[in-house]
């Protein structure tokens, strides 16, 4: 504790008023609130995934969303089929088995369409994940069984041990726990041996590919762990909202996760948790206010690109680190 | 972060400890984007309501809170979620779109509250899906459609080419009018919705089907660009265009301004129109005119019954609004003065009413309008009543 | 004895251009072999190509006799070839000590290892700050790569490569750029490594290269026109006229 | 096969593709050149259509009201590059991706407030508004005949202006060798910000030609910026022959999925099944074209050639 930074101890000023706060909003009859703050948290697990890429890998995925469509899709469609019927395979309400479909389809579609993006680098990167968002989008807007692109409500939600999830209360204590073991996971692996690699071919690639690393499978496999992380935060979306669409793999989706990212500050630990928790608050505040919300909004983020380099958390840092 | 989270609060405190003797109305609708043309006139309409009532149902004072759904499923489902737990509203109004309302519906249901869709009436809602607690001011969507197909019978038209855009409401309106044309139909094309405005694709097609009319749907925006581009491949004498919810009261003047001779008699079918002659609907176009200095649109007239749908109910338990069973009563009954004229509810809370064929005219200052020149159904109820389990 | 690295026949041409141009070379084990030449004789094209950074269009090259010619970089790495960069090519985000850990690590297993933080396993540690002190970097180990100077950051590839522990060491003009001073060291440094490492080096200090190297090939516009003796090639007319009488 | 469906379809596409041009072409040389990122670019092609439309009203002709806006356009995109891009070069693309996120953002609500969500129709001269049939069956909007002239007119200028005029070879060696421009002592500054108003110019002409077939309106400009990405990507980053190629490839990909991929479907799957995933398969096609080019070429068909 001695070694704490300025940012260790925001963080952790950050992750204390995230436990605290929204259980009291829902006590004191506030329950939206509540929502708000589940959602925070469920896409900060999300940004938290992408910046392990983005932030440590230098890996600008921008087809994130797909992953968080995977990972409700795997709540909604099981569920759907064990109320209405059909694909007798899968049709069921046990959340484990979601939990097993949302992060292994999700590391599927992440090998399969990191192997081929991996090859690209720099904008070109951005583009072809991008393009594969896309085509999970409008694959999931061609699957009328699940009513296309008007979505799919989910009536009943994953059923888990020691945990319901029809309780406000207990599904922001999971989705909490959720984030605070992948922020440790994305800390630990980015200062393990992995994470190192991983950095190091972010800044020089040729230099590591030079020292013998096979850099294209480490960013492969760093893409796999971030898409399963991803579509785990999917999981928990899909049983926050109970409602699910395409729309949430659409690419001006991924952009929004990644302007969290960008806005919070990449390759720092909280960053990614208060671009999105500023991206939503602002969103909700700011809406309230005005329907032409977006023109502060904007202008918001043009200030901060042009005066304050490296996101939000660089105002927070001190000099030194 | 702090502060914000501290500013949020303060603005909820404020909201919520006031509590007087009121009615808490939300109503969702599209008020960015292109879908707030839309949003923007049913807005007009329920304020010209609340002016009519004098502020008051019974002796309530109406608190009416807008959302904007931004024209997205997801959107929509957090604002309802939104005015169902911060706001605490007694009575949820609006929603546009289908998928909208698809989304939306449980937050409010699940709630224990009322749910009055302005517009949207996608199948579900109207069969399986239906709910004590939900009623409908305005159609199911299949129904338009359907008396669109029995006045193409009735024209003689023997086969069509149909497009329309692929999401809930563009797929009920082509089930609608398959159901019932007689004719053939020589090709469907779904294109992508809401971001296709080009549909040079599809009309060649359509052409080259050699149909002998083209059925299509397109509200919003869409339908004008669709309109534009129906004049300039000149398909006006051999392809003759039937359409839904496409061309309106919010285009009509836009097509007016770009000189757009071809839509003047074009013919479409629907559940209202402004000569309807009741004294509500004289009343409510009058002053809606004379307000905004348009004609008030299709969306606008059903947005204004519904106030007045909720006015009734309110009235009905001399505002008691936990009285739940006796406010539903009071609107199955439908006996407020609509706009549309007199109409019943099903088992499964949808309008029993009259459609009618309404033609694009001039009125008397040369504004572009419509007429009815025929009434299609007289008392119309939609397929889906027979799987609501509601009595 | 059988060469450590054989070229047979390498060509590679650049839109027209022949950067590489029948290329034939071989290096004994625990050699130092310069190659000098004009700019733009492409001299680091046909490093590249050897260090698997670029594809030769044809020839082959063997180590050990075994034929790499279309192995990519990591593997040629795995295999004990190292280079050095003629521009600095370090990352420069991290500490000094990291760069030459990364170096330590690839030679470590596979870095699929995703717990223990990398920092604090000091058999890695302890070998890169071992290297980095035979270059004299032991007090900048903590300080950030791009918080050094360009001297030291020569200093920094020698380390790195060093720390490869490869068997085959690319030096593309390692001295570039350093005063006369650093210069001296590094021949010094270097000539200790002589008969431990074979290495194939790339100067344009003449001084350097004739007191390091034992053969000498001289390479003009893709060809090389001469491989022999340092003194051979001082004498040679060809190279005079090429290359040294230009100077 | 109906030959002159697939003729009429293949112009149709002819016609989207070179829109999709003059979009990607400011795109690809404001992205080759300056190395900015500029997602800003779909709203100044709808401030085009905007402002084109609102002029179409005031100056009572269609074609008068382009001249006027196309300079106004190109005043735009000097003062988007005067006040935001030019304090953004240095930075990386990220920084440029969240900047011009917020710029679209801002310049999206100023529309919708000025000109209201209605969007607006343009009306055209009646010699424009009709049809020519080229031949039996072939009819064709002699608007969209007008807009394949002025894409290929525009695409040839383009050409000759990058390949054999001064401001092209400044602009060719400024994609490759940034210093060596400026070492030639030519203002860099002043030919970015021409650079950024042409960009910007060409993007407004792209608004302005589809006005009148789908009307301006708010939001236009975020459809047409991902598939003019798509455009440039395909095509390589700064090559404007990689541009049009990968806009017609794109703008006839487009068209004849939509005309053609539900018979295709239909010969192995029911009528319905078909109806439903053909608009989905077409829509999805551009972004499978692109993953399988990029997954082949990972630059794009025609590559920069030093970065």
């Amino acid at each position: 504790m001695k070694n704490m930074t300025k940012t260790g101890w925001i963080t952790l000023l950050g992750m204390a008023a995230l436990a605290v706060l929204p259980p009291y909003f829902l006590l004191n009859g506030h329950a939206f609130y509540m929502d708000l703050a589940t959602r925070l948290v469920i896409l900060g697990i999300a940004a938290v995934s992408l910046n392990l890429l983005l932030g440590y890998g230098g890996l600008i995925s921008f087809g994130h969303a797909a992953f968080i469509g995977l990972g409700a899709y795997a709540v909604g469609i099981p569920s759907y089929h064990a109320t209405w019927g059909g694909f007798d395979l899968i049709a069921s309400y046990n959340g484990m088995l979601h939990l097993v479909l949302a992060i292994g389809v999700s590391a599927l579609f992440a090998l399969i369409t990191g192997a081929i993006s991996l090859r690209t680098k720099g904008v070109y990167f951005l583009m072809i994940t991008m393009a594969f968002g896309q085509m999970a989008f409008f694959l999931f807007q061609a699957l009328d069984v699940y009513n296309g692109d008007d979505g799919l409500t989910i009536d009943v939600r994953s059923e888990l041990p020691f945990v319901n999830l029809d309780s406000p209360m207990q599904l922001y204590g999971l989705s909490y726990v959720s984030l605070a073991v992948a922020m440790l996971l994305v800390k630990t692996i980015v200062n393990s041996r992995f994470g190192m690699v991983l950095q190091g071919a972010k800044d020089n690639n040729e230099r590591m590919v030079t020292l013998g690393y096979n850099t294209y499978f480490y960013r492969l496999t760093a893409y796999v762990i971030s898409g399963m992380m991803c579509g785990y935060a999917g999981f928990l979306l899909g049983n926050f909202t109970t409602f699910i669409s395409p729309d949430m793999m659409h690419w001006t989706r991924s952009g929004e996760l990644m302007f969290m990212v960008i806005l919070g500050g990449s390759s720092t630990a909280l960053g990614p948790i208060l671009g999105s928790s500023v991206f939503i608050l602002l969103e909700e505040v700011l809406s309230s206010f005005t329907i032409f919300w977006h023109l502060p909004f904007g202008l918001m983020l043009i200030g901060l690109v042009l005066f304050v380099r490296g996101g939000l958390m660089r105002l927070f840092k001190g000099r030194g680190e | 972060m702090k502060k914000l989270l501290s500013a949020a609060l303060a603005a909820t405190m404020l909201t919520s400890f006031v509590q007087a003797a009121e009615v808490k109305i939300g109503f969702v609708t599209t008020l960015t984007t292109g879908g707030a043309v839309i949003g923007k006139d049913q807005e007009k309409a329920v304020n010209l309501a609340i002016e009519h009532m004098g502020g008051k149902m019974g002796d309530l004072d109406v608190n009416l809170i807008f959302a904007d759904d931004g024209f997205k499923p997801e959107t929509g489902k957090q604002v309802t979620d939104k005015l169902v737990k911060q706001d605490n509203v007694d009575i949820v109004a609006g929603y546009i779109w289908s998928n909208v309302l698809l989304a939306s519906r449980k937050s409010v249901l699940d709630a224990g509250k009322f749910l009055i869709t302005t517009n949207a009436g996608p199948g579900p809602v109207a069969g399986k899906l239906c709910h004590e607690n939900f009623f409908s001011a305005s159609w199911q969507n299949d129904e338009t459609p359907m008396a669109m197909g029995e006045v193409l019978n009735q024209k003689g038209v023997k086969s069509i080419y149909i497009i329309a855009p692929n999401y809930a409401a563009g797929k009920g309106m082509v089930a609608g009018v398959k159901r019932t044309f007689k004719g053939a139909i020589l090709g469907t094309d779904m294109t992508t919705w809401p971001t296709q405005l080009d549909f040079s694709a599809e009309l060649a097609k359509a052409k080259a089907s050699g149909a002998e009319g083209l059925f299509i749907f397109y509200p919003g925006k869409a339908g004008g660009a669709f309109m534009k581009q129906y004049q300039q491949a000149g398909l006006k004498d051999s392809l003759p265009l039937y359409t839904t919810f496409t061309v309106d009261a919010l285009s009509l003047p836009k097509f007016q301004a770009a000189e757009f001779t071809d839509v003047l008699g074009s013919q479409f079918t629907q559940q209202w129109d402004p000569t309807i002659d009741n004294e509500q609907n004289k009343r409510f176009v009058a002053d809606f005119r004379a307000k905004h200095g348009s004609y008030p649109s299709f969306y606008a007239a059903q947005a204004y019954d519904s106030m007045f749908l909720i006015k009734s109910a309110v009235e009905a338990v001399g505002g008691d609004l936990t009285d739940m069973d006796s406010m539903r009563a009071a609107m199955e009954s439908a006996s407020y003065p609509s706009v549309r004229g007199e109409y019943t509810y099903g088992n499964n809370h949808m309008p029993i009413q009259a459609y009618y064929l309404r033609e694009v005219v001039k009125d008397d200052d040369g504004n572009w309008t419509t007429k009815i020149v025929q009434t299609v159904y007289e008392a119309h109820q939609d397929i889906y009543a027979k799987d609501c389990p509601l009595k | 004895m059988k060469p450590l690295l054989e070229v047979k026949g390498l060509m590679k041409s650049f839109g027209g251009v022949r950067a590489t141009d029948n290329v034939h070379l071989d290096l004994a084990k625990g050699e130092i072999h310069a190659i000098i030449g004009p700019n733009g004789a492409g001299k680091t094209t046909l490093i590249s190509q050897l260090s698997g950074g670029l594809q030769p269009d044809a020839g082959t090259v063997l180590l050990n006799g075994a034929d790499i010619t279309n192995m990519p970089a990591y593997k040629r790495a795995k295999l004990g070839i190292t280079r050095s960069f003629q521009i600095t090519s370090l990352v420069m985000g991290m500490s000094v000590l990291d760069n030459v850990a990364l170096a330590v690590q690839a030679n470590d297993g596979h870095s699929y290892k995703f717990l223990k933080p990398a920092r604090s396993i000091c058999h890695i540690r302890d070998k890169a700050m071992e290297n980095l002190a035979k270059v004299g970097l032991r007090k900048r180990a903590d300080d950030l790569a791009s918080a050094l100077s360009h001297g030291e950051h020569r200093q920094m590839e020698i380390a790195i490569a060093l720390a490869s522990e490869a068997e085959l060491m690319l030096l593309d003009e390692p001295m570039a750029g350093l005063g006369p001073k650093e210069s001296a060291l590094l021949v010094d440094f270097l000539k200790e490594l002589k008969g431990q490492r074979t290495i194939l080096l790339i100067e344009h200090d003449m001084d350097a290269v004739f007191a390091l190297a034992d053969r000498i090939s001289v390479l003009v516009y893709g060809r090389i026109i001469a491989t022999s003796l340092p003194d051979e090639i001082r004498n040679n007319d060809d190279v005079r006229h090429a290359y040294l009488g230009e100077e | 096969m109906d030959y002159t469906l697939l003729f009429v379809q293949m112009l149709n596409g002819l016609q989207l593709g070179l829109l999709l041009f003059l979009v990607a072409s400011g795109l690809t040389l404001v992205f080759g050149i300056l190395d900015f990122v500029n997602l800003a670019h779909g709203s100044i092609y709808m401030l085009g259509a905007f402002i084109c439309a609102s002029l179409t009203f005031v100056l009572g002709n269609f074609l008068w009201a382009v001249l006027v806006a196309l300079p106004l356009t190109g005043l735009v995109g000097y003062a988007v590059e005067l006040l935001m891009a030019r304090r953004l070069y240095d930075k990386d693309h990220l920084d440029h991706v969240l900047g011009t996120y917020g710029l679209v953002l801002v310049l999206d609500t100023l529309a919708h407030i000025i000109w209201g969500p209605a969007g607006i129709t343009v009306p055209l001269p009646a010699w424009l508004d009709g049809q020519v049939e080229l031949f039996e069956g072939a009819v064709i909007p002699v608007f969209r005949l007008l807009i394949i002239a002025t894409g290929l007119a525009v695409a040839g200028g383009l050409f000759w202006l990058v390949n054999y005029t001064r401001l092209g070879m400044l602009i060719r060696a400024g994609a490759s060798n940034r210093t060596m421009v400026s070492a030639l002592g030519i203002n860099i500054q002043t030919l970015f910000a021409l650079v950024f108003a042409l960009g910007a110019m060409l993007a407004g002409l792209a608004g302005m030609l589809i006005s009148p077939i789908t009307g301006a309106s708010i939001g236009m400009g975020g459809q047409i910026i991902i598939t003019a990405f798509v455009v440039i990507i395909i095509g390589g980053i700064g090559s404007m022959k990689g541009a049009f190629i990968a806009a017609v490839i794109i703008g006839l990909i487009d068209t004849l999925g939509r005309s053609f991929l539900d018979k295709l479907f239909m010969l192995f799957m029911n009528e319905n099944a078909a109806e439903t995933a053909a608009p989905a398969v077409s829509a999805m096609m551009i972004y499978i074209l692109m993953a399988i080019i990029l997954a082949v070429k990972p630059q794009g068909l025609f590559p920069p050639k030093v970065r």
